[in-house]
């Protein structure tokens, strides 16, 4: 599964916030999950509590609980402006290209239309892939 | 927080050297020396790897004849297929050679995930084939990656010289370090430029003529291989700079 | 809220035809076809503008041999200095050749603001030189000049069919109007070229072999209008998309 | 003075805001200036009256008066994500230069480096170029 390399980068990015914040336990880490890239909440904690184990800084983390939440993605067409749900337009992509997607996020300029304008260039307004959004913790 | 840019380095720390090929305009053979460099450290079992960071345009599975559009397989990230002993990763295999027009800020964020994803392990050498022109993609390599090293592609064409030397003074600028010029597409000489070079400090690798039958070896590894380009390209790598 | 877009149309309206010179590719003719256009237009004395919209290498000037860089007259905004003959709008009246590294957001906002304060006034033609790719120039020019016009540039080389294909592919999405192609640097024949082409519904307007001494004439006036390049592309000028 | 293709196209926005929101009239425009451009405010504001002038739709400006604002351009280098001012940075321009930057605000990044790393590549994070902030009037 390749989502273990984003729960890697997440934990990494948290480890670096907590040594800036001298941190000595970090308790919770809040993760958004943009709708975009298709990531299972389920699956991306798994990821995370996998790549946990094989941290070498296991101290840092020995408690900490994980927020995951999903973010609708929004869509804008740079061509004539109008918006609309990521959700709405997957159900016209075939299995391959929301797979695409959900490797690189950007691909969904190659399988996504406006549904108003057919252009292919829209903008990816909120809910495009992984955010670490806060880590809580104690120093 | 975007958290891929903290792992970049990581992912690439079993990399010895990385290796971008830039220069200014379109056409002048970026492609061609990546992908016959990358051919050539693998002939020698080099490890080595190939970026195909031109999203527009990809070309190099075109170069290497890899017409086969899967998944890279998955494990703790992506690893990238084998094609003629190269560690190959393209766009191509996401987009299946369908139309990616992507803004600046879509080809950064592009380029931030294959880097964070992208689980290239030990390599002696990853080439970097970059898009013409100093725009996002070119930005980001030297944002991104600190210790990328240049090889500039330029052709004699008074067309292309001043935009090679903006490109050369501006990895100048911020203290890039520039391997040295591969010349390609010589016809009449290349003394204009290869004026400019020596102004601008930059050591010629290589000098390779415009071959009429080149165009005849594209997609074939086995013609490509015996190309007079081929030959220049496996005399630079025993060049100083690679010798390193 | 960005003023400047509401006026662009109004500054274009004196303008009968805008055609913008695409294509896959760099360095596949583009800044050759639409200089050497806007020369054979002068040369029948239409009135004809020339606008390089290759930021990152611009190269119409060199075509042109302009060499003076003086910033364009204000009045009311900025009159485009006469060249040749030809209205011509470059960035290089203001980078002054340095390297000028922009960011996709940062082209958009250039364009943008050249557009805004441009007052082409009477125009036959607009000629636009692309940059290379369907990056942010031709998305902008897309979206902000809905009447552009596109002539694609090609040339027969494998590594260029898939990319050209593609941007045919995505103009085609939106339903914008294709004129036709150049093919163009032709060696031993377009066959393949010309049969993608054919399946895209695409005419081509013009053949123009690969030429030894062309780039003896990039800068010389006089020896360019007398390339069988200008030759093909004055032919070009009485087929039908013209006569519209 | 390029100024007065900008000052007309402040009006023609205004023009059609107002015309969207139904005003009969528009008594104020609020105009942000991004100190990047180096626009004169007092000669923006002769570039807006002389180019009211000339508008046909007289009436719907006829008692219009300009708020204008110089915004100072705040610059981020996106290599090592060192911010400066313009303000500071502009006295290693000369002349030439400054005109250019005042003509297409973009080519700062031909004549500016990050004080910091010498990097070309830098946001203007504010304080770009001309703004229609706000129009207000009565309907
Ligand atoms: N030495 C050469 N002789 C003849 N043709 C060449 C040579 N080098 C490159 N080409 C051709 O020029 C075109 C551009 O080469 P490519 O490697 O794709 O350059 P870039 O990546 O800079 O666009 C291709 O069609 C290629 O076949
Ligand atoms: N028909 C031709 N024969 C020979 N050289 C050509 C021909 N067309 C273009 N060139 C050369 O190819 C290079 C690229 O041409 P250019 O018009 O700048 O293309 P682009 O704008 O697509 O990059 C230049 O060096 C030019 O002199
Ligand atoms: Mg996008
Ligand atoms: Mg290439
Ligand atoms: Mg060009
Ligand atoms: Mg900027
Ligand atoms: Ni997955
Ligand atoms: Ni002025
Ligand atoms: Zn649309
Ligand atoms: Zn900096």
């Amino acid at each position: 599964m390749h989502e273990w390399a984003l729960a890697d980068a997440v934990l990494k990015s948290s480890q670096k916030v907590a040594e800036k914040e001298n941190l000595i336990e970090v308790t919770d880490i809040f993760i958004k999950i943009g709708e975009l890239q298709s990531i299972n909440k389920e699956i991306f904690r798994k990821a995370l509590e996998a790549t946990l184990e094989q941290q070498s800084d296991t101290q840092l983390f020995k408690n900490v609980s994980f927020s995951l939440e999903i973010v609708k993605a929004e869509l804008k067409c740079n061509d004539c402006g109008h918006k609309w749900l990521f959700d709405e337009a997957k159900k016209d992509l075939d299995d391959t290209e929301t797979e695409s997607i959900h490797f690189i996020p950007e691909t969904a300029h190659t399988f996504l239309r406006c549904p108003k304008c057919n252009s292919q260039d829209f903008e990816v307004v909120i809910g495009r892939g992984i955010w670490l959004e806060a880590i809580e913790g104690e120093n | 927080m975007d958290p891929r840019k903290d792992v970049i380095e990581e992912r690439l720390q079993g990399i010895k050297r990385i290796i971008a090929i830039t220069g200014g305009k379109g056409g002048i053979g970026k492609t061609s020396i990546a992908t016959l460099l990358a051919l050539k450290f693998a002939e020698k079992h080099k490890k080595v790897g190939l970026f195909d960071l031109d999203f527009s345009g990809p070309s190099a599975h075109i170069l290497l004849n890899k017409k086969k559009f899967d998944f890279p397989e998955e494990e703790n990230g992506i690893i990238p297929p084998t094609v003629h002993g190269i560690k190959f990763m393209t766009i191509v295999d996401y987009t299946k050679e369908n139309p990616s027009p992507m803004r600046g800020i879509d080809v950064t964020n592009a380029i931030l995930e294959i880097l964070a994803i992208t689980r290239w392990d030990k390599l002696d050498y990853l080439i970097i084939d970059m898009p013409p022109g100093i725009s996002d993609p070119a930005l980001d390599i030297m944002k991104m990656i600190k210790r990328a090293e240049f090889i500039i592609a330029a052709t004699p064409s008074k067309i292309s010289i001043p935009e090679v030397a903006n490109t050369i003074k501006f990895l100048q600028n911020t203290k890039k370090s520039i391997m040295g010029s591969v010349i390609n597409m010589i016809f009449k000489g290349s003394a204009q430029l290869e004026e400019k070079l020596e102004e601008l400090d930059v050591d010629v690798l290589a000098k390779i003529d415009f071959d009429e039958d080149y165009e005849d070896a594209v997609g074939n590894i086995a013609k490509l291989r015996q190309t007079a380009f081929a030959q220049k390209i496996e005399e630079m790598t025993k060049e100083l700079p690679f010798r390193k």
